[in-house]
């Protein structure tokens, strides 16, 4: 359906319930739809499963949310870093939920829900703790483990451009977890840089069609 | 949409002929759907999307924001619908793969895809890849993955066989394409929506309910105006 | 490793062996690799299983290829058209073994040979006769048949544009299976029309990136 | 590599260093394979690449042919490392998504991985996500993709522990990052091409042959030339 062109992140995240899960893209700030995430914090869903590569840096952002206490669970590949400080008090005060799951099986049980995919078998984790208690299978001399899809009733996600129509582009290694995240949530939000008319995109170089996107807002963001 | 939803019999006209039909199919694509027309009698609906309808095609060979079929000077063979007839690009098109494509018919991104049928069922079995003719060579093309794809399938499709047949039938003769994937029959006589509990009529052409139903041998019901 | 520039269609074919799975890009004519279909008979593999949408049209191309009695083994969506009479008469007299696949299914099942997928859970084909004998789940209320990977030994793919390194783009609904293949067979042969400098493809637009290239060549087409 | 293939001991020097390690890395990579070096220590191997390597250096953030660290002026936010530090691009670079990136490395296609450990087995099991502390936070980033995902899976650590225990033990104590995933490991002291019946000794550093077997605990042999 028509994409909707937002004025602000306030109105980009509108009507998100308490319990979603939401899908959060970009990889340390590469990507980070960073004012989207302060309009949900605003906006005051909670109770939410949260589903992103890491689990919030310093103090701001998924960071903020989740000191907050709007996060009842995380789902992510590395929440453990340097400064993430604000998720590691909350997991050690058993506020919150974990689960870790390997980077790649993450983005691809994504894909998978955004595919129509039920499930698949992954060679990655096999053997590890990771994979404990998961069903597994030989194929062909290999052993795999059943991966299941990840949906998102929401995804919140930074491009770099988006024409009218709700096309997106990215830039470099912000791509990331955007395009992935796009086709797996319910409603998907894209934070962009820059809106152009609808026909200024070189077809060919479309990463997120506008089939994947409900709302585009224009942010203020250096670079 | 019939905008009542409730049962419309226009007994006092002729059956719909194959533009009316697709122009009927055009009414009933919601404003700024995303669309898959299969191959043959769908294709015609493109022509008959009023301006404005914000309605994009896809094509499953990798187009989104698929034009009208190319003229003659505009004709490129890089660049053709899935029936490999050539065609156009709109403003906002996006090019992509097959599997993205089918990732984005299969998961369901699809609004509504538009098919043609062999037979359907009532309760929304669709038949439409294999005459099941012992010395046929099976080809089925996207038409699995088309039927099971998108939010709502539509069928287009003559009522009857030439033999006199009904094509809308208890159970489907023919090798199946998908099992109660069909939400909308669309055809010269009548237009139906099916379901588990079996076929609905919205609205009849050339014939009356009481008629129509003496003809088809499948759990039918008049729309009474209840919430689809 | 480095991708081998070839100087013509037939060094770039060179090597194929007898009994060889050959993924042969395009749809209709478009992504077509038509010159190197070419170089492939002259080349002489034989007991071929060719994995493509179609199988051959007219006199030229696969169907030559058909003709020639090279192919044990069709794998492909659609067979069956107007111009596939060297098909249809093989198969008919019993000398050509033919395995259908929906065409989303064709290419999601070689998408899992290039991404390590040792199988996937597919809502399509299921109680239709191409699911017969195969494995079958419920999933969250839907029901799903098991899809194993088909890898190739050889891809053939005709891409727009190359650079020196291997990296391809494609033009229109040219691009198809190429991207799909090239991450599914052992040995991936491009035929483009162009061979640019590295560096002359903008890194945001490549889709096919080098490491999934072994031998590209420039090919005469029209267009 | 080495070239003969056969057992090389240097016990005339001292152990490697950190830099001398991964110059020996370096060595070892075949000319123009596609590589990724792990966050840590395996990020020192890109210095010691000789021009003309031809190695193309992947980032599971979605980038191949990625250039040196950034220098000030050069930092972009929209281009970093897996460990997130700013990096530059070389011409011939491709960006791509998180699912086909990782496709790209679960699919067999890059040659060589280096990767840092806690504890390797003689068998090529692979320890290095988790020190298997209670209070510890769990977090596995990209490790157990790119365990399993390459061509050649190369292990740049030191062979003993700060607390003297080796690192390369006939089975591992830690949590597991894949299972006989590992071909080869680098030490400061010796480097060992493993397989299903243990490891072998390619070189030594700073110490003989025999003098390293009995500091260790597994099955081990000397590289004797055979064909590997």
């Amino acid at each position: 359906m028509t994409v909707q062109v937002c004025t602000d992140a306030d109105e980009a995240v509108a009507g998100i319930s308490d319990g979603s899960t939401v899908l959060v893209g970009g990889f340390g700030m590469a990507g980070m739809p960073v004012e989207l995430i302060d309009a949900l914090i605003r906006q005051g869903a909670s109770d939410l499963t949260v589903v992103s590569n890491n689990a919030g840096n310093g103090d701001t952002g998924l960071a903020a949310l989740l000191a907050k206490g709007r996060v009842r669970r995380v789902v992510c590949s590395f929440p453990r870093q340097s400064d993430s400080w604000v998720f590691d008090r909350l997991y050690r005060e058993g506020r919150i939920q974990l689960e870790v799951v390997p980077q790649g099986t993450l983005a691809e049980r994504m894909r998978a829900a955004g595919a129509g995919i039920g499930a698949f078998f992954c060679p990655t984790g096999v053997g590890t703790p990771l994979a404990e208690g998961k069903e597994t299978r030989e194929i062909d001399g290999r052993t795999y483990v059943l991966e299941y899809p990840i949906k998102g009733d929401v995804a919140l996600i930074g491009a770099h451009t988006a024409d009218r129509m709700g096309n997106l582009v990215y830039r470099k290694t912000a791509r990331n977890f955007g395009p992935v995240m796009a086709t797996a949530a319910t409603t998907v939000v894209a934070q962009v840089r820059d809106i152009v008319e609808t026909g200024a995109l070189d077809p060919e170089t479309v990463v997120t069609p506008s089939i994947y996107v409900d709302r585009i807002v224009r942010t203020e963001v250096a670079v | 949409m019939n905008p009542t939803d409730s049962l419309v019999e226009n007994p006092g006209r002729g059956p719909l002929g194959k533009d009316e039909m697709a122009a009927i199919v055009a009414r009933d694509i919601p404003h700024g759907s995303y669309v898959n027309l299969g191959i043959g009698q769908p294709t015609r609906v493109a022509d008959h999307l009023p301006d404005g309808s914000g309605v994009v095609l896809h094509t499953e060979n990798g187009l989104l924001n698929m034009g009208p079929a190319a003229k003659p000077d505009e004709v490129d063979p890089d660049l053709t619908n899935a029936g490999k007839i050539p065609v156009t690009e709109l403003p906002g098109a996006a090019y992509f793969h097959h599997a993205d494509s089918f990732a984005m018919m299969r998961g369901g991104h699809l609004d509504v895809c538009v098919l043609g049928a062999f037979q359907v069922s009532a309760t929304g079995d669709l038949a439409n890849w294999h005459t099941g003719a012992p010395d046929a060579i099976p080809a089925v093309g996207g038409a699995m993955d088309l039927a099971i794809g998108a939010k709502k399938v539509f069928v287009m499709m003559s009522l009857f066989a030439k033999d006199g047949s009904p094509k809308l039938v208890r159970e489907c003769g023919y090798p199946l394409t998908g099992l109660g994937c069909v939400d909308r029959v669309y055809t010269d006589l009548a237009t139906f929506r099916l379901g588990p509990e079996g076929a609905t009529v919205l609205e009849t052409f050339g014939i009356g309910y009481d008629d129509l139903a003496a003809r088809l041998d499948v759990p039918l019901a008049p729309a009474n105006g209840a919430p689809r």
